[in-house]
């Protein structure tokens, strides 16, 4: 009921064999330069002769998913065989029954080579239907040179000379993952009272307008322009960052970090499963996936690929933000699947507070 | 001047409102429905209508903040546009001779650059450590850490850029035709340049300074970009409220309350406004 | 006479000098790009006097009046109104208002509305009062409360006249105020006109296409042809006596004949016209040159059949035959050929005494010396007369 | 001083333009720039690297095309109808001329998520879900154009006596012959600016069109995509291309009809 | 004369009938909310005939032009032309052509394509020739490429002349098309005008304020007052024989002296005026009732002194006294009050034969019975004369 499918009614036949093709999009910026003759693209179409249509119109998750769920909600086709969405929002659309199951066979590289702190999530835990495409982690960056080390989130919302200087993220479960740390709850598993603590907390800051704002990407801007001193943070941008400004440095708080991943999902009615499992099997050979994430420094979420890293770019190799350590990940958390009402109840509470 | 009866005009206004109709109305309809929804519905478990008129109760009480602050915003940024745009378009029309086509695309050609770089440069300008917050700083009309970005002033001083040529163009189209003899005549019957503004070319320019308003204050009052990137949590507008209801808390029977009740408000201004200003017949 | 005298004077010095109180022009000139509209004009307006301006169409009457009202502002030259320079002076800042030749009404203002707009922006008082009288004068009060757009022609016109008749300014340009108006309409607003413009010593220019609304209502007349001033003087000198063939013509007709100047006398210059000698007055001959234009006005020369004794000493003119008759209403016009081939018009009332005459009959021309005058040779004969297709 | 005096307005004016042209001269100046870092938006050095590759990002210049394209075209049908419309609405009356005032009014109000999202199921619905793309984001936009087009164009029909069209008509021409001779000529400035509008509109449009793109992507939709990961310094340079075009347009058209007045007169 | 009759049979029968070759109003009524500005009207207008139509300013002509054109829809009547009926036919499809009173000139083309407008909406031949050439007609050649704005006045009005007068449309219908031009501009133009309709062979009507104009031009003229016509026949008729007090004041000036009937003849009607027994001619006499005004132009009044003996015989009216004298041109008009107190206009043309009488002297006027005429009493004698303030 609802816009809820089956996905094993709602398919079309998979002319893969016939037409040679593939549609996917992706985030922005996600994949080394596709014009690149020897890049991972053109090697990817060169091999398989399969050609790819390929589209970043993923600016945002939600945004995706308004743009998509008239048409997956009454099975109508979308034109696409492949997207990268982060967890929750693929999680939500597997539970919505839009995605199409991933035929194990056909992808041994990623039953292989996926890391393991990527495997079993509670709302895919033998990878039916996902296949992480990078990872990232969410932590606090600050500029050095205009403020000293903030260790934690409770500093970040608290510290005096911080006022009216930091952004947080827009993303519900960022930031409120690390609010709920912060008033010492789990984000894995936590109570609605617990939630209330967290965005009274949240509250208070922004009615404080210690908060400056809640932000996508813009927080790089506006950290290297110095408009803010600190900020929440995603890993892969703040990399991008040092690279000419060394000052800005990436701390895992002492709440712990958010581990999370975009995930190439095969939603309903996709006409060219196969050349998608073909495309998803060619990522995770590590020789391949170490050039994507050379470029696109992120988490990246295959076995061996630090080792081929060693040949492209060896500078990147002991970077934490990229291969990060066991012990770097062991402090790491993710957020619980929400129910729909939960969803719409604290993207409300959320909404509220950040004012959108 | 005279409006003809009969058919032609229905002709005329045929194709547009046929268009209209298919592709607002309709998908309008569905928006008033959508608001009547029960609001414990989900992609989940569907929609069912229930009429549940409470949607608006309820979003009213918990916006009507926002709301009025999309409404104080819009006023302001389209009275800037007014006196920014009315200036504009009088030098255009009256003196720019030979300019005028030049100036006249002068004006809206810094529009066709995306809006989401003219605002990062808007931002780059107004930065916390940017040269004019320095001077304002200076001049203590800003306190030592005070700022413009992320400021009520950023937002509508966006707002006022934006919609800026929408402004304009109505007024040069209608102060353009006014025969340049009446005011002559006023300046002859001792109506200094002042009074005889506003006895003459004012009111001989009303149908623009109408049209210019509206396509000024509509749109501006149900924006939210400008406030999402110039403001912060304390300057959202309406707009941006239902934007986020929508997308990111998928509350659609709200987000189209909100809608609806935003859309009849702004509509229900307007017709006030054209009826002190006296001049439904320009309707 | 005097103005031009002063014109004269100030010829001679035309540095605009402080002592004269009426409205003086000097050295006037507006150029539109290649086009020069008004061409170096002098002119003196004494105060309190009904000034009327006559000239062909386009030659710069409605520049000349712009630039006095400020709304054109001269190429060179200077404006001075009672002694002070306003030629840059801003429009509202002049006692003068203006009639426009296109009557300029404001279309979103009602006709009570226009009236009363120069009143308002000088904070009169009881407005309305005034207003209901300057539009009985101009018979509309009935439309007080209609739109420019739903009157007649002459009916805005009126408005226009009203509009600034009621400022009673210190100078009003009139720019062809009762063009459009019918005859009787016409003549009655003329009274008003002068009525108000003596009782309140208002000082009024006059622009007209209307020789008799000029010669009736006028103390100066001046004529202007193609940017500059021709004759300038009483409406009774200007006709009776004028100094240019252009003046002679544009004003009335005049039959103009050429002579050969016998000799001059104390008092009289005697002309050998077509072998027929006929003398004028010393004063009202106006070239020294040898050859010259004997001009009369056709109201002036008397008809008769040949050989009957028309009661006009000397001048006597033989020989002629009717070529063309025409009957206009108080009098009879006849168009004579003359031996030298030449043809006179002759206006002869129609008193239903003498008899009319008919095409083709011989007759005889004659008038009193007293009514000729002599013109300059040099000039064109046909200057400012009507150009009919021959 | 008289001069400046009587020039006041054209100086404000002027500097009113010069308002508008803070942000470009930021732009103009970018698409020289040579970025540190693409995730930063700041001035780090000269080069000519933008200008000589324009087309460099990825999938930025289809976009631009696109854009241009689905601009011209809504522009052209928003400008045509909407004219109609003002026409009909200034200078006819027939029953419920009030209600389509509203109904040209609404859309204006309309917050463009929801608006572009009902429209999107209205698409879907109706079977298009396979064809989302230029035309149903075309569809879109004269949708919205629409409005704005009537509202401007009426700015300058109201009060415009029908005199000279009587005129026209008195001389022979058509009802069509005197909309194109004389009309047109004399509503053209409202017909220029309702156009221009429309164009900018379509040119900056991003949720509605977002929403019903399908997978096609325009200009606003590649620069808010980018966005997130950096915005790559040609896109001022496409900025500043479309601003001097359009300049340049004009000052052609000018010069070409001042010459052919010159060969008239 | 026909005319009249002509309207008289459609009284009786107002259905346009088809064999009429001229243009035909029938009924036609024209009213703005509560105000109706033509009202009931029926007119005649031969094919190819010069009408003039007079009338004071307001009274409907415009509108009744308007209507004609097809740019006003008649509340109610008829007009044919050729027999069919063009009531509500579209303007363009009418072969009708207007000078409009307020030229509507076009504001963004030049002279030459506003002249040439008509003719291409028709795709005629060699367009520019036939341009130049009208342009020269009304001596604007120099300005063909101003845009109407840099014209004066008196230019633009020839501008819409020409626009109009270059279609040589059936029918051209003239709203005041010389008002602004000078008096001799305006001869030559109306020679032109008269050339071309006669030429041609057009129909013209003609809506002026000069009445001279349109006694020397129309072969038909008819007096419009407050939205009817009033009378209508050749101009010599209406001048000398008009039917109401109306005409009488309104055409030219007219002395209405009030008197009783005495007695009927066959062929004169006597009247007692004030104690003297003077006689009208039958059909000059315009009244059946025994009370009557006694009708006589001025100019046809004789002034003399005191037992002077003038030469008309009978209607000698003694006891007169000078009250006034004004010279205009052509003639002196004099005021001469009689002994019932009445004042009288007398027109004498300064012939400078008989002597000029001043204010106070004594004088006896006489006028010839033919040229009196006796209108009906219940009209009001003041009817179409200027009101002036007495
Ligand atoms: N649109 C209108 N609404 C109301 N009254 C009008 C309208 N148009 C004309 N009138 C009235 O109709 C009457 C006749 O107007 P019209 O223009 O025919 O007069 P006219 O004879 O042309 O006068 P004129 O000689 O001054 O031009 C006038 O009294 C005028 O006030
Ligand atoms: N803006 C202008 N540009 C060019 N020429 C102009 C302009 N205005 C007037 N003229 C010319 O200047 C001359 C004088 O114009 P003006 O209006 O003073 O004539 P006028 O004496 O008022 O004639 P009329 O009796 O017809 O009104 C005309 O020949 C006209 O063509
Ligand atoms: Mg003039
Ligand atoms: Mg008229």
């Amino acid at each position: 009921q609802g816009a809820q499918q089956d996905p094993s009614l709602c398919t079309a036949p998979d002319v893969s064999a016939e037409e040679m093709e593939l549609i996917i999009s992706n985030w922005p910026g996600y994949i080394d330069p596709r014009k690149n003759p020897n890049g991972t693209f053109q090697t990817f179409q060169s091999q398989t002769g399969i050609s790819v249509a390929y589209t970043d119109d993923v600016n945002d998750n939600a945004e995706f998913y308004a743009k998509v769920r008239n048409q997956l909600g009454a099975c109508e086709p979308i034109n696409r065989d492949m997207m990268m969405l982060t967890d929750w929002m693929a999680a939500r659309m597997i539970g919505l029954g839009w995605i199409q199951p991933i035929d194990k066979a056909k992808v041994p590289n990623l039953h292989a080579n996926l890391i393991d702190p990527l495997r079993d999530k509670q709302w895919d835990p033998d990878l039916e239907f996902h296949a992480p495409w990078q990872s990232g982690l969410t932590g606090i960056a600050y500029n050095a040179a205009k403020t000293g080390e903030v260790k934690s989130f409770e500093e970040l919302l608290s510290r005096a000379d911080l006022k009216g200087r930091i952004t947080l993220l827009s993303e519900m479960r960022d930031t409120m993952g690390f609010m709920l740390r912060v008033v010492g709850a789990d984000p894995k598993s936590f109570t609605d009272a617990e939630w209330e603590n967290a965005i009274d907390r949240l509250r208070k800051a922004v009615d404080d307008e210690h908060v400056r704002q809640f932000t996508g990407n813009e927080y790089m801007q506006d950290l290297a322009a110095g408009n803010i001193l600190a900020c929440e943070a995603w890993s892969g941008d703040v990399i991008q960052l040092q690279l000419d400004d060394p000052n800005i440095k990436f701390v895992a708080p002492e709440e712990g970090l958010s581990l999370w991943s975009d995930n190439m999902i095969v939603p309903n009615l996709a006409a060219h499963r196969a050349n998608a499992e073909k495309w998803i099997d060619y990522y995770y050979e590590p020789a391949v996936a170490a050039k994507l994430a050379s470029w696109v420094n992120y988490i990246c979420p295959v076995k061996g690929a630090r080792e081929e890293m060693e040949k492209i770019d060896p500078s990147l190799v002991d970077n934490e933000l990229i291969f990060p350590s066991d012990e770097l990940l062991a402090n790491t958390f993710d957020f619980m699947p929400l129910t729909d009402q939960q969803q719409v109840k604290y993207e409300g509470d959320w909404s509220d507070v950040t004012g959108g | 001047m005279t409006r003809r009866k009969g058919s032609l005009g229905y002709l005329l206004l045929a194709p547009a409102a046929l268009w209209l109709v298919l592709f607002f109305v309709i998908p309008f309809y569905s928006l008033v429905a959508t608001s009547l929804f029960d609001p414990s519905g989900s992609d989940f478990r569907g929609y069912e209508m229930t009429y549940h008129w409470q949607n608006y109760v309820d979003v009213v009480e918990e916006y009507w903040e926002p709301m009025l602050r999309s409404l104080w915003y819009g006023a302001l940024a389209t009275f800037f546009c007014l006196i920014l745009g009315y200036v504009l378009a009088y030098a255009i029309a009256f003196k720019a001779g030979r300019w005028k086509n030049l100036m006249l695309v002068l004006v809206i050609a810094p529009f066709f650059t995306s809006f989401l770089v003219r605002t990062l440069s808007w931002k780059l300008i107004l930065a916390d450590d940017g040269w004019i917050v320095d001077f304002l700083q200076t001049l203590h009309i800003l306190g030592a850490d005070g700022r413009l970005l992320v400021t009520p002033v950023a937002v509508v001083l966006g707002l006022t850029y934006n919609f800026l040529p929408f402004m304009v163009l109505p007024l040069y189209a209608s102060i353009d035709k006014i025969d340049h003899r009446l005011i002559e005549a006023a300046g002859d019957l001792y109506a200094n340049p002042v009074v005889g503004f506003f006895k003459v070319t004012w009111p001989l320019s009303l149908p623009g300074v109408i049209s210019g308003t509206l396509l000024t204050f509509i749109p501006a009052a149900g924006d939210y970009i400008n406030a999402q990137l110039l403001g912060g949590p304390n300057q959202r507008m309406v707009g941006g409220v239902i934007q986020s209801l929508f997308t990111d808390a998928n509350d659609y029977p709200s987000a189209a309350a909100l809608s609806v009740i935003m859309m009849v408000g702004i509509i229900a201004m307007v017709l006030v406004y054209v009826r002190r200003a006296g001049t439904e017949e320009l309707l | 006479m005097s103005q031009v005298a002063e014109t004269k004077g100030a010829d001679a010095a035309p540095a605009p000098d402080a002592t004269y109180d009426g409205l003086r022009l000097r050295g006037l000139t507006k150029s539109f790009a290649a086009f020069t509209a008004v061409d170096d004009l002098d002119l003196d307006v004494p105060r309190g006097s009904f000034f009327a301006l006559l000239g062909p169409s386009g030659c710069g009457k409605t520049t000349t009046l712009r630039m006095v009202a400020g709304l054109e502002t001269p190429t060179s030259g200077s404006i001075t109104l009672a002694g002070q320079d306003i030629t840059y002076a801003k429009p509202y800042k002049r006692p003068v208002n203006t009639v426009f030749q296109s009557y300029a009404l404001f279309p979103h203002l009602d006709i009570h509305e226009n009236v009363a707009f120069g009143l308002k922006r000088r904070k009169a008082k009881d407005v309305d009062a005034q207003v209901q009288e300057m539009l009985d004068l101009v018979e509309l009060e009935a439309q007080a409360r209609k739109r420019p757009a739903q009157l007649s022609g002459g009916q805005q016109q009126r408005v226009a006249l009203a509009r600034a008749l009621i400022n009673k300014p210190e100078v009003l340009l009139l720019d062809e105020p009762l063009g459009a108006l019918d005859l009787k309409l016409r003549r009655s607003m003329q009274i008003e006109l002068k009525r108000i413009q003596t009782e309140v010593g208002l000082t009024f220019i006059h622009v007209t296409h209307d020789q008799e609304e000029a010669m009736t209502m006028a103390d100066t007349v001046a004529v202007m042809n193609a940017g500059v001033i021709e004759q300038m003087g009483s409406p009774a000198e200007l006709y009776e006596n004028p100094r240019s063939t252009f003046v002679a013509n544009f004003l009335g007709q005049s039959n103009l004949i050429e002579g050969r100047v016998l000799s001059r006398a104390a008092d009289l210059v005697s002309v050998d016209m077509h072998g027929i000698n006929v003398s004028v007055p010393v004063d009202r001959s106006h070239t020294d040159g040898d050859m010259g234009w004997i001009g009369i006005r056709p109201e002036k020369v008397l008809i008769g059949e040949p050989g009957e004794a028309l009661d006009a000493p000397g001048n006597t003119i033989p020989g002629g035959v009717i070529s063309d008759v025409s009957f206009v209403g108080v009098s009879t016009q006849y168009l004579v050929r003359m031996p030298w081939g030449q043809e006179l018009q002759v206006f002869a009332q129609n008193t239903g005494r003498s008899r009319l005459f008919s095409q083709g009959e011989p007759v005889e021309l004659s008038w009193r010396p007293e009514y000729a005058f002599l013109l300059d040779h040099a000039q064109d004969a046909r200057a400012g007369a009507q150009k009919d297709d021959e | 001083m008289r001069w400046f005096r009587n020039n006041l307005v054209l100086l404000l004016g002027i500097a009113v333009l010069i308002y508008t042209f803070i942000p470009i001269a930021i732009v103009i100046l970018m698409s020289f720039n040579d970025p540190d870092n693409r995730l930063v938006y700041s001035f780090d050095g000269f080069t000519l690297q933008n200008w000589l590759n324009p087309c460099e990002p990825d999938g930025m210049c289809g976009s631009l095309w696109t854009s241009i394209q689905i601009g011209f075209l809504s522009t052209l049908f928003a400008t045509i109808l909407g004219t109609l419309a003002a026409f009909a609405l200034v200078r006819h009356d027939f029953q419920g001329r009030s209600s389509s005032n509203l109904l040209i009014f609404m859309p204006m109000a309309a917050p463009e998520i929801v608006l572009g999202s009902s429209l999107l199921a209205l698409f879907v619905a109706a079977g298009f879900a396979g064809q989302l793309g230029f035309w149903t984001i075309l569809i879109a936009h004269i949708m919205f154009c629409l409005s704005f087009v009537v509202v401007t164009v009426r700015a300058r029909l109201a009060g415009l006596d029908d005199n000279l069209e009587q005129a026209a008509m008195d001389l022979y021409a058509t009802p069509r012959q005197t909309f194109w001779r004389v009309t047109f000529p004399l509503v053209f400035p409202g017909i220029l600016g309702a156009a221009l509008l429309s164009f900018s509109l379509s040119f900056d449009d991003f949720i509605i069109t977002n929403l019903n793109a399908g997978n096609t992507t325009t200009f606003p939709m590649y620069v808010w995509g980018v966005s997130q990961r950096g915005v790559p310094m040609q896109v001022n340079v496409i900025g500043t291309v479309m601003f001097m075009i359009s300049i340049l347009i004009v000052v052609g058209g000018e010069v070409t009809s001042r010459r052919r007045n010159a060969k008239l007169a």
